[in-house]
């Protein structure tokens, strides 16, 4: 993981083909693609636009962040919830099947020089970026605890395989997993206990707040990754516009961000 | 290789592929992907006068075949423009047309005088974009007030003067008419329709602005159709966009009259749309024995 | 189940869901596939008062989620309607809305004079339909003529009255005004957009009466947005269409202001699209606990 | 094959699940399907409306003829060429997948009471409606001859599956076929020959008004399928129109045709 990405270097328009694509919990799939210049060239938090349908319907390509990374086999994952046309789509993609992969973009998650002791708080499919992070993160001997929340049980994605980087703590609204509450429990509670040199948070709005909020009033640093409507995803259309804490005007998602310090962006409903 | 190059508003291009305003950065942000000096011409996103910082977002909206957006003229001012982007822009050895936005008459002629002079090779009138609310549309769907800026804009600069339209008009070749009239070396056809969306599960429009415009392949129709009588119209050269994608709808603007054409929202899809459309015009060319390949310009009308 | 009903222009009908002029023939065409006596309306395809036999072929271009057309108002014109077509479509026991076309105000009010008393309950003037040359268009694009033409028309029958609106104009608010206060009960909108393509083999317009009305799903936000404007315009209820293809779709028109809706277009890739569309309604008012459906007219903008 | 189809008594929009598709010549395909009420309402000469596409690009359904019934197995094939995205997307399909076609559509074949010669003409794709109309012509005795003809030899299509009905002759431009010429000079032959009862053609426009002519000069009643762009197949909304020999108007090719005796419509260009 690099400090500032470079990822120009090697943003390119892939054309990886898909090797696997597994169903992980109802409405969510795990697609594996081929492209090993893609691999080499992303970071954590960073993200790809997928090409979706070969018509004009859907027109934009969808954003998803890098799940995991096998830069050895030149393999890239991506953790994501069928919801619209496009995700359906990338759904029915199989084994063989090509699809265009710009990438990597944005700047993704950062060093942080005050210490080791991470804590990554993943809400429902927060979980998707937060994997690659662990990895490289616990490669450089930091010490992981994951939180991963979600309304049921099926919704807490890939938990096994976040428990070989780190201690992962799960709740659910529901109690359908031992502990019962949201998420923002569950960081309080850890908050409280201590001892953090930073927070990785991805998640829903209202999750990422409350990380504003605690990471303001606590003073421990974190990093957001934040959802913006895009279409270019390279920093040239202006679309992804997210609230500047800064100054009057807006950052793009796609370019500035989508990982920002939590202070450096406002996030409006 | 077949030569594509044109002649636009007095602005010699290599070949007549543009990027469209607002859709292309600097250029700096495709230059990873591909050579933007092999671009007929740069296009900037709107300027304005002061610093803008555009609308509250989303600003995003897909729709079938399209895209309505409601970014809003965001942009750094004309000064922060002429320092900061513009050389970036002449960094790649290939034209550079600013794409200039004012709320008043006096405004879009102070933006013209201070571009003037600074390596800028053209200006396009935008007095069509449907994203900001005080007076931006009214000057550009009356013909008189229309011709009224353009005019000032003409006399106050040495630059070629490229005037954009909008499609939301009832009379759009009465519009092209009169800021022909009024001055305008070239016309640029067509900027968005203007269009919203509502989401069902919040009951609320999508767009932080409400209103946006809609680009893209489905509104190609429309933007030939406007080219087609325009084209016939008037006697200065026209840049048709709306909606291509490929070298195909590119040629179909050619035919319906435009001298050059601009790609816009096919950027999102294809980032390397525009490349392709270079190549495939010159294929086109090649194996169709043409030569002179501008004698294509227009020929559906031509050939009635 | 939920009552779904509604009055438009007097008219009482038992869902929201009608027929878009021009697409679904006289009924019967559709009869085989659904029970056509579920849908809210009939409407008819445009009547003229002389035998018409519209423009020639090809009449259908498809474009990016949409198509382009120029049937150019191919009817046996209003004696043959009246004698051979209603008595079919007044057979699903639904209201049944004559679409008329004049290339006059006089033609307009004589069509109306002939419907009057003859069973159709409603007439929707067709102001606004861009494949005939004469006239058509422009009567539909100035206000005062419209106006006249509606105020004619209104004065000549005891029909409900539905002005059906271009969107190929400037200020569709100023339309919109304008025919209300000349007595329109309601208003159709968006007929199609304005729109042509050519065919990069033979170089030439694609559809034999080279302009045609863009339709479908692609010209959706336009029609949202007609919808919206002038919904909160005026006081007499709004009939929304343009690519209303899903159930979501029409709730989407609903929410900007439209009292009811009209599939068109979606017919030629669903045919089911309307029945789908009421099943739809239904089912959402039923999960959303929703009594009095039409509290969700407008929505969109008494939230804002 | 009726004499009047009545097919609405059946006409539906069927979910129709591929069972099998194969290449029969470059950029030529058969996909057959399984519709077991579509089989037994198709008359040969009538066609079905395909759903093409996912999201709405493309949007508009597209007609394809019948191109084989196997009523007993409730099997329905498509001959056709793939030529755009519509079609691209058909032959894209896979066993298994569901392809909604609408249908049967159109005024099919008609019998003829004048004798049982019939002369099949089958310009290029033209051979697509010929195959059922040929089974089940030679069902009622018929004795047919089939006139097959193309550019070159690949698209010759089906020579072999017409064999079974009847004799066989093929023609190419190019001469890869023995007998070199156009499909006009062989069908001109075959006239000079005599002893027809009926023609039944159809392909490009320039095929169709040949015979036309043909039927005109020699009094041989002539059926031609004719083709134009649709939007709804069912005669609802005059998108297909075909001028009308008897009156100053159209009419609807996918309702009073696309089968026309010769003399009904006059083809523009
Ligand atoms: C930087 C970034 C990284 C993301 N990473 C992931 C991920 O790893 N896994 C995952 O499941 N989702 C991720 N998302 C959200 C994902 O992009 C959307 O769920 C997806 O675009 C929805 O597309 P659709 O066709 O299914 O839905 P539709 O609702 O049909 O999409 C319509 C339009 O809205 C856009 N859109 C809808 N939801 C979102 C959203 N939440 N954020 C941005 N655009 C949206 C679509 O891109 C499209 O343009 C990410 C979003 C961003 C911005
Ligand atoms: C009654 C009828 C029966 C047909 N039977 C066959 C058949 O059995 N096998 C076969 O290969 N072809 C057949 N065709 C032609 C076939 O419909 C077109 O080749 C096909 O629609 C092309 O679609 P596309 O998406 O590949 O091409 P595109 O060019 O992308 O299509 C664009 C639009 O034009 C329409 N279109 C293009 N060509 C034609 C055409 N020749 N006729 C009508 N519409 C057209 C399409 O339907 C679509 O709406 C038939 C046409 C008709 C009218
Ligand atoms: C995100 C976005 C921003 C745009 N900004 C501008 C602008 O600043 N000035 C302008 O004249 N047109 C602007 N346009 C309009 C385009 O230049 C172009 O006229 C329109 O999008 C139609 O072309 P297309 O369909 O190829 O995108 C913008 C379009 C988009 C999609
Ligand atoms: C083939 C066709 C024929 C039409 N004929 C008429 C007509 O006769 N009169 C009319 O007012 N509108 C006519 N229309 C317009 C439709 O009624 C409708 O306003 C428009 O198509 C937008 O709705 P849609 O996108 O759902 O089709 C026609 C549209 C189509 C596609
Ligand atoms: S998506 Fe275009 S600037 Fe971010
Ligand atoms: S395709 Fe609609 S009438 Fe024939």
């Amino acid at each position: 993981m690099g400090t500032e990405c470079r990822a120009d270097a090697q943003l390119s328009d892939y054309a990886a083909r898909v090797l696997e694509q597994v169903a992980v919990a109802p409405g969510c799939r795990l697609l594996t693609v081929s492209s090993p210049g893609l691999a080499r060239a992303a970071s954590p938090g960073q993200f790809a636009l997928l090409g979706c349908g070969t018509g004009y319907d859907p027109f934009l390509r969808r954003p998803l962040s890098f799940h995991r990374v096998d830069v050895k086999r030149g393999k890239v994952s991506f953790l994501y919830r069928v919801k619209g046309s496009g995700t359906q789509w990338l759904a029915e993609r199989r084994r063989g099947d090509v699809i265009p992969v710009l990438g990597p973009l944005g700047r993704g998650f950062r060093h942080s020089d005050r210490g080791k002791r991470g804590l990554l708080v993943g809400a429902g499919l927060g979980a998707a970026p937060l994997l690659f992070l662990a990895e490289r993160l616990s490669r450089q001997a930091w010490s992981l605890t994951v939180l991963l929340g979600a309304p049921t049980r099926t919704g807490i994605l890939r938990a096994d395989a976040f428990e070989r980087f780190g201690t992962v703590r799960t709740v659910t609204e529901d109690g359908s997993t031992p502990k019962k509450g949201t998420i923002l429990d569950l960081l309080q509670e850890e908050i409280n206990r201590g001892g953090w040199d930073t927070i990785y948070a991805c998640g829903p709005r209202v999750v990422l707040k409350a990380v504003q909020e605690i990471s303001a009033r606590t003073g421990i640093p974190a990093q957001i990754s934040v959802e913006e409507r895009m279409a270019c995803g390279l920093g040239a259309c202006l679309g992804c516009a997210c609230r500047s804490a800064s100054s009057s005007g807006y950052l793009r998602v796609c370019r500035e961000g989508p990982v920002f310090d939590a202070g450096e962006v406002i996030l409006d409903d | 290789m077949i030569d594509l190059s044109v002649e636009v508003a007095g602005i010699r291009m290599q070949n007549p592929v543009l990027v469209a305003s607002g859709t292309f950065g600097c250029g700096e942000e495709y230059s990873p992907l591909f050579d933007v000096g092999r671009l007929g011409a740069l296009v900037t996103k709107g300027i304005t006068l002061k610093p803008w910082q555009g609308n509250k977002p989303p600003r995003i909206c897909e729709t079938p075949a399209g895209l309505l957006n409601a970014v809003g003229l965001q942009n750094p001012g004309v000064d922060a423009f002429i320092h900061e982007i513009l050389p970036v822009m002449k960094g790649y050895g290939v034209p550079v047309i600013a794409n200039i936005a004012g709320f008043t008459k006096e405004e879009f002629v102070e933006i013209a005088e201070r571009l003037t002079g600074t390596g800028v090779d053209g200006l396009e009138i935008n007095i069509s974009c449907p994203n900001v609310k005080s007076g931006g549309m009214a000057l550009g769907t009356v013909p008189e007030l229309a011709a009224e800026v353009v005019e000032a804009v003409v006399e106050s600069t040495s630059l070629p003067v490229i005037v954009k339209l909008t499609p939301n008009v009832t009379d759009i070749v009465a519009l092209a008419r009169a800021v022909t009239d009024a001055g305008a070396d070239a016309l640029s056809l067509i900027n968005t329709l203007l269009g919203m969306a509502i989401d069902i599960k919040s009951r609320r429009p999508v767009l932080g602005n409400v209103l946006g415009g809609l680009s893209g392949p489905a509104i190609r129709p429309v933007a030939v159709r406007a080219v087609w009588q325009v084209s016939q119209a008037v006697d200065v050269p026209v840049i048709g966009m709306g909606g291509i994608c490929r070298g195909e709808d590119a040629l179909e603007f050619i035919l319906a009259g435009a001298t050059a054409v601009a790609v816009g929202s096919a950027h999102f899809r294809d980032p390397l749309a525009a490349m392709k459309i270079i190549s495939y015009l010159e294929h086109y060319c090649e194996e169709n024995g043409i030569n002179d390949w501008q004698k294509l310009i227009g020929t559906a009308w031509k050939n009635k």
